[in-house]
């Protein structure tokens, strides 16, 4: 059985240690925020400006003034921080930022990704993703593995612009978990159920399969 | 040399067709709602705006962009603008992507005496085209330039008659560093407030950066996305 | 992950000898004095040291100085050390002078992952020599590199468990962009408060930016010019 | 009669217009802001992070946390603010700051600048120095004509390492007014009794008289 949008964040959240500041894309990086289990202390990265991002904020509590990066209103934790985009920025191109995730249309085997463009139909631009995929050593995309037509979106080359090129070096998709390195993509996980072969399938650029390739735990 | 004007109205003297104008805010957020009004209530055109997103369809810099007063803009992100969209497909409306961070760097960049610095945001994608690269340590990085602007327009949530600004929660923004970057800044706050009543530890954009200050009328803010936490 | 410890000695496992460290403050101004005692205390030789300043003959980085802890020191000015001045003059250290301005924006620069930018500060000046240098808009610059310390030593007014930072006045100088820069930062405060009671729009220093927090003590805050009003 | 220091400070004031931000360097400048009119509302940048400096405390109100930049105890105006090393250099390098004052060595006919170091002699450093000449449109540097040994100070070229190359465009001695253009230091007003012939003996750079030099009005 291919992962839930859920699944794919419940997955990605076992990766988050403690400590970790972390910045999650629009889509499904949000959903990340549920899996994190309470034993572990995040703090959560906006980039329009804030440190300590909390839950949504109840009916009496929204506030024009406190959004976050998707637009949404949100509320500050206690320790929380807000600064200027300038700042923001700085901790992410800096590398402060511990673990960034987001989304992509598609990805390639040499790491690079596009997920802002598609010439002639949406242009909507990049926001922060490019400083994102640019800076940060620890980059997971949470993404489905193929588009509706089933054509698969872990490809030989990108065919979209990209956001960032070889940057890319973890993937949770609704079949598996992926590594990549100099070969392509390393198969690391199945989602529970998914087959080997379907995965292959699956994918368009070069697969490594290496071993027993163990289902997810979820 | 007094900063303290009544309102927009009275600034728009200083506004030129033709002109480059940065326009603070994330998103909705923190947007100077007085003075997008009056610029979209003049016959003021061929604006080259600078601005991290470009307002929605009929609501802060998207009215300048259905009254078609802007000629060229430089924003990271214009996807809550439909119109927008629809222009940039058609090639009605010149613009540049320019990465959230590159852009607000930029923009300081520009207020700080820095015409040049490198980043690594870009390298490989369209981004880089046309840009010098240089290799640092081992890693490639593309030059980015500094951005000024003929007139920044800024929104706090209080200032004082020296101009010294504070901002409220993520309305802060790009505000800051566009207050450094215009070459005359315009800020208008929802609170003047008496001169010493804010405390100097505390003051986000120091008056040195403010040219005229106003008191708005009226802020709508609206709300792009009201997210609830029973909604979850 | 506990960012918060008892004292200075429970972090001298960080720093080695050999390494970059920065030190935060302007004259005595917002110094490290807790982190400085207990390195000019211990071991430690070869430390390359990135301060606006260098102390006083007998407090501060002065202490470093006299024990022959400091290999090489980048600074803009160290005219209130006359034993640095003589060891200077006589080459028995390293030097490099970094204009005040270059200086702290090198370090914000190393912080905010930017390698090197340019500009129009030390032209045709020794400060020049060995640049690149690069002419914008028909003027010429010379290009900067971003600075990183294997340590960045720093002190704040108040901090809270997260490692959010406030100051006091004027002791904030060069304290912030150093805590960008650290690959490790230490941060020493006057007061560690409760998580939750530093208002979110007054940190100065973000947390993100702060590995390692405790409390110092016994604060000489000595002054280098006691100037009153009567005396003038 | 050669100026006083004070006269020096004085003359430099008349300089100043209403609305100015302005830095003061150590020494001659620090005692220009005891003549500036009250009807001029300046405000005073010090580099080490302050805007809007105060008088000199009472002895109750000395905070060791607010100094100058010269390291002096001061205090801070209702309107002042506090911030980093590095927003206050972008205050300079941007351009921001509408006056500076400064001392100096020496200054040559082309506008260089010497003030920071004396090899073999004296090495303090330049401070904030060469970011104020390299970044001010209007400085005015305050000095005396000649040395102790009678030797002009205003060179055909300087001798000592640069703060700033072609930078200065007005200086304040205690025997004239003058400023530079491409032909070198042109006198635009003499200390009250002091000689044209006196001032072109003192200058050592190329001195440019034009017309009738009224005398300086204090």
């Amino acid at each position: 059985m291919a992962l839930t949008k859920e699944q794919i964040a419940q997955r990605i959240a076992l990766e988050i240690k403690d400590g970790y500041y972390i910045n999650l894309g629009i889509g499904i990086p949000t959903l990340i925020a549920n899996y994190i289990p309470d034993d572990v202390h995040v703090t959560l990265h906006s980039e329009n400006g804030l440190l300590g991002m909390g839950p949504f904020p109840s009916d009496e509590n929204v506030d024009a003034d406190l959004i976050n990066a998707g637009k949404q209103t949100v509320t500050v934790l206690p320790d929380g921080a807000f600064f200027d985009s300038s700042m923001s920025f700085a901790m992410i191109r800096g590398g402060h930022i511990d673990l960034t995730v987001l989304g992509a249309f598609e990805v390639s085997e040499a790491g690079d990704i596009a997920s802002w463009k598609i010439p002639g139909k949406m242009i909507k631009g990049m926001g922060g993703a490019m400083d994102l995929v640019a800076a940060a050593d620890n980059i997971i995309v949470a993404m489905q593995h193929t588009n509706r037509a089933g054509e698969s979106k872990l490809l030989k080359k990108c065919t979209l612009p990209l956001t960032g090129a070889n940057c890319i070096k973890k993937i949770v998709t609704d079949l598996a978990l992926l590594e990549l390195d100099e070969r392509g993509f390393v198969l690391k996980e199945r989602a529970p159920g998914v087959s080997v072969d379907h995965i292959q399938k699956s994918t368009e650029g070069n697969l490594i399969i290496e071993g027993e390739i163990p289902e997810m735990k979820l | 040399m007094k900063k303290v004007v009544e309102n927009a109205n009275d600034l728009m003297y200083l506004l030129k067709s033709g002109m480059t104008i940065m326009s603070g805010g994330f998103g909705l957020c923190g947007i100077p709602e007085n003075m997008i009004n009056a610029v979209s209530d003049s016959e003021l055109k061929d604006l080259t705006v600078i601005s991290n997103n470009i307002g929605v369809d009929n609501f802060g810099l998207g009215k300048w962009l259905t009254k078609r007063q802007i000629k060229k803009i430089l924003a990271s992100y214009v996807g809550e603008n439909k119109e927008f969209e629809r222009m940039l497909i058609n090639g009605e409306v010149e613009m540049e992507f320019v990465p959230q961070g590159t852009l607000a760097e930029r923009i300081r960049a520009g207020g700080a005496g820095i015409p040049a610095f490198y980043v690594a945001t870009g390298v490989g994608t369209e981004i880089a085209e046309g840009k010098e690269t240089k290799t640092f340590d081992g890693k490639t990085y593309i030059m980015e330039r500094g951005l000024k602007a003929d007139i920044a327009l800024i929104k706090a949530w209080k200032g004082d008659d020296a101009g010294n600004l504070v901002f409220k929660a993520t309305a802060q923004n790009f505000n800051t560093a566009m207050a450094m970057a215009g070459k005359v800044t315009i800020a208008e706050v929802e609170e003047i407030v008496p001169s010493g009543s804010l405390d100097p530890n505390h003051i986000h954009v120091p008056g040195i950066f403010v040219q005229h200050i106003f008191e708005g009328k009226n802020y709508e803010k609206r709300i792009e996305r009201i997210t609830l936490s029973n909604q979850i």
